[in-house]
């Protein structure tokens, strides 16, 4: 990207940032506040995303997991703090929950691995979230933690194959592919599920 | 290949930790640091939290706190991370590597706050929490923008005197750790008092005090 | 803690101190590792003495604590 | 290494004692002998000693080993001519000291101590506007250049007067009935070293020696320049008496106005180093 480019980038960040800072010192309401601050956090990304270079979309995925580990732990804190307790009464249900979640699931988990990567680790995970949600997740959680941890465990052997046998590049890389795309969505999933047990996901 | 550049500042640079591309180096400084956040560390994992003792002023009535081994070991859990993101971010070599590890310090800094069920504490935790997520926004905005103008991230390369950081960018790295390290003035909101866990409340004020010394010593490199 | 053990802790830290400068001294370690163990040693040097001298030996009467 | 270390002890014990003693004279006291500290510290050492029951043992004893730790160090920083960013981070470590001891007893008295200290915290900041002129003028920090650079160019007590100035405010928040020494206010008993008796205050006492020998050496060293021994230990005593003057006639100020005082010097050191930006390019 050329030097204009990035300095009217910077400058529509400014705006932003100047925008969101002073919607934070506004708002009064704590839940708002949190969602406000994670608008301002997005800017952050923004940033290092106008560098647009291999390195910036390197940097960008740590930076996003630091943001969302802590809004997750702004809003756990926010929980104990006002004491909030998982809803009763009916959860959210509409028809299509009752119909159609296998096949959905099904598109969503088949279009992910054809995406593979982080990509489709996401877009699978979608699926298997959206699957838990219609049937109920009672006993998932350990083998989703151990299919986890195997995947986790393979990603790790394809670096090593890359650092020490490099002429098995491709079948590293498939391998990479293949466990970050299992990981990816076994961690969405839990994550996805991860406060109240039960069918009301 | 990794000659610190600026000898006058840290001291003369005593030797580099390679993990594939990702470098950490030792000079008289970081490695003071390091030992410093080693020590507090290990104290945070072998010693035990006080018994708090509150009294009603102006009388003789006092009493001990009851301490929540659940919570309390959460808290240490907390506290041990946060001594491992300090010394991460005490000897890196690596600018983003370095804002990341600070923003760690962060969460885990909420977390050791936050272990605490009492409101106050619960609301000085809440409020240093959404400091040290808009801090984030400096810190990583710092380091993109070392990034864009000088192409590196290195700082070997950066603390050579042929590469200009501009000042904003330091400006924002200063900024994002003070954001980051506030955690103690919301616990010294008269909050403290109430938390409990000495070794652990401790690990706060280490971590922020050491952050705010590193990013001094980068900031000057630059 | 033994009267015996702060003594053997605080003497090897004084030891272990005073060795180091001289050994420095005379060349046989670097100035900068002398400094190291003298900055490790002398606090354990401080307080084992202290702790050393103030141990009871054991014959003391019991102090008056009723009131 | 240990015999200078021993005797930068005595001295530093010595200095508080002729701090009292001219505390006392200014306000028209006989005041103690000047071996008082040393008696005292002596005194603290033969005293039983166990460790409170309500305490965190590790860390309520680990502090002491620290605050001795740290200043030793400081004086090998010192001595070797090492980096003044380090000879800072010392002087920042000694806070999370202040808190240690403070937090570690679970006693309310000793908490509050520890809370004056994370609101004092701006006393640290003047000094690193100290550094920060100081490495604007000599463009190095390592305390061997800076001491070069005095020989060269003359002593940066009246090149950079101002940072000097902050300095000398930095060692006086630190002094002992000081207007800053707001941590061991005798209305929260002895602050946050008011568990710490018997053999672990004699380890402060020494600590604490440490601590005024290194500051008051750092300050001749930096600002006057390398000195031979004794001159540099009588330009020591004479910062000393002038600082013991000024505790001896300021009250102690109230912690906010503590942070109130040591903030705008920093602001006004702030504004300095930026007109130093400019006019020296």
């Amino acid at each position: 990207m050329d030097a204009a480019t990035y300095s009217i980038g910077l400058v529509v960040v400014a705006i932003g940032l100047i925008v969101g800072f002073a919607a934070i010192i506004r708002e009064k309401d704590d839940l708002h506040r949190i969602l406000l601050t994670d608008l301002a956090e997005v800017l952050a990304l923004v940033v290092i995303a106008l560098v647009a270079t291999d390195l910036a979309e390197a940097l960008i995925l740590p930076g996003l997991v630091v943001g969302i580990s802590e809004l997750m732990a702004v809003s756990e804190v926010y929980i104990a703090k006002e004491g909030l307790k998982a809803p009763e009464g009916p959860p959210f249900h509409i028809e299509v929950m009752d119909s159609a979640p296998g096949i959905l699931a099904l598109i969503l988990v088949a279009y992910g691995i054809v995406l593979s990567g982080f990509t489709g680790g996401a877009v699978a995970a979608v699926g298997a979230v959206f699957y838990f949600m219609c049937r109920g997740h009672a006993e998932q959680f350990e083998l989703i933690e151990t299919v986890s941890g195997y995947a986790w465990a393979i990603w790790i052997a394809a670096f090593f194959v890359f650092m020490f046998l490099p002429a098995y590049w491709f079948f590293g890389v498939m391998m990479a592919g293949g466990a970050i795309l299992i990981k990816v969505m076994a961690k969405m999933s839990l994550v996805g599920t991860m406060r109240r047990g039960g069918p009301n996901v | 290949m990794f000659n610190l550049p600026t000898t006058n500042i840290g001291g003369q640079e005593l030797f580099v930790l390679e993990f594939g591309d990702i470098v950490a180096y030792f000079s008289p400084y970081t490695t003071a640091l390091f030992v410093f956040a080693l020590i507090f560390t290990a104290l945070a994992i072998v010693s035990r939290p006080e018994k708090q003792m509150d009294i009603a002023f102006g009388g003789d009535a006092y009493y001990a706190k009851v301490v929540d081994p659940e919570l309390m070991r959460f808290q240490r859990f907390m506290a041990i991370a946060c001594g491992l993101a300090t010394l991460g971010a005490m000897v890196t070599g690596d600018v983003f590597n370095f804002t990341l590890f600070a923003s760690l310090v962060g969460i885990t800094n909420i977390g050791i706050v936050a272990a605490y069920r009492n409101r106050h504490v619960l609301n000085a935790a809440f409020q240093y929490g959404i400091v040290a997520m808009l801090a984030t926004v400096p810190l990583f905005g710092g380091a993109a923008i070392v990034v864009a103008s000088t192409g590196t991230l290195s700082m070997w390369e950066l603390f050579t005197g042929a590469v200009a950081v501009p000042l904003i960018a330091k400006a924002f790295l200063v900024l994002g750790v003070m954001g980051e390290g506030m955690a103690p003035f919301y616990v010294a909101k008269a909050e403290i008092t109430r938390a409990q866990g000495a070794p652990f409340i401790l690990m706060v004020h280490v971590s922020s005090l050491l952050l705010f010394l590193r990013v001094a010593e980068i900031v000057i490199s630059m | 803690m033994k009267k015996q053990t702060a003594l053997i802790a605080g003497l090897a830290a004084g030891g272990i101190g005073v060795a180091a400068g001289i050994l420095a001294a005379a060349g046989y370690l670097p100035v900068w590792a002398a400094e190291i163990l003298a900055v490790v040693t002398f606090p354990a040097f401080v307080i084992f003495i202290a702790l050393w001298w103030n141990a009871k030996s054991g014959e003391e009467d019991i102090p008056f604590i009723g009131y | 290494m240990i015999e200078y270390l021993l005797f930068a002890t005595f001295i530093g014990l010595l200095f508080h004692g002729i701090h009292r003693k001219v505390i006392a004279r200014v306000q028209g006291r006989p005041g103690p002998p000047i071996w008082q500290e040393i008696l005292h510290t002596l005194k603290f050492s033969f005293k039983e000693t166990w460790i409170p029951k309500t305490a965190s043992q590790t860390l309520f004893v680990a502090v002491v080993f620290v605050a001795i730790g740290i200043w030793s160090g400081a004086l090998f920083i010192l001595l070797s001519g090492g980096s003044l960013l380090l000879l800072f981070a010392v002087y920042l470590l000694h806070k999370i000291v202040e808190h240690g001891m403070g937090l570690s007893s679970g006693s309310p008295y000793g908490k509050f101590g520890a809370i004056r200290s994370v609101i004092s915290a701006a006393s640290e900041l003047p000094l690193l506007a100290t550094v920060a002129v100081i490495y604007l003028f000599t463009g190095s920090l390592s305390i061997a250049d800076i001491a070069a650079y005095q020989q060269v160019h003359g002593p940066l007590l009246i090149l950079a007067f101002p940072a000097a100035a902050a300095m000398y405010l930095v060692i006086l928040s630190k002094m002992h009935y000081g207007p800053f020494s707001i941590i061991e206010a005798k209305e929260i008993v002895s602050g946050n070293m008011t568990e710490h008796f018997g053999v672990w205050r004699a380890g402060l006492e020494v600590g604490f020696a440490l601590k005024t020998y290194v500051l008051l050496y750092a300050f001749v060293l930096l600002f006057i320049g390398p000195l031979p021994l004794g001159l540099a230990l009588l330009l020591m005593l004479l910062v000393l008496i002038s600082l013991s003057f000024v505790c001896a006639v300021t009250p102690m100020l109230s912690p906010y106005d503590t942070v109130t005082i040591q903030s705008l010097v920093t602001g006004a050191l702030v504004i300095y180093i930026i007109v130093l930006g400019v006019v020296m390019g």
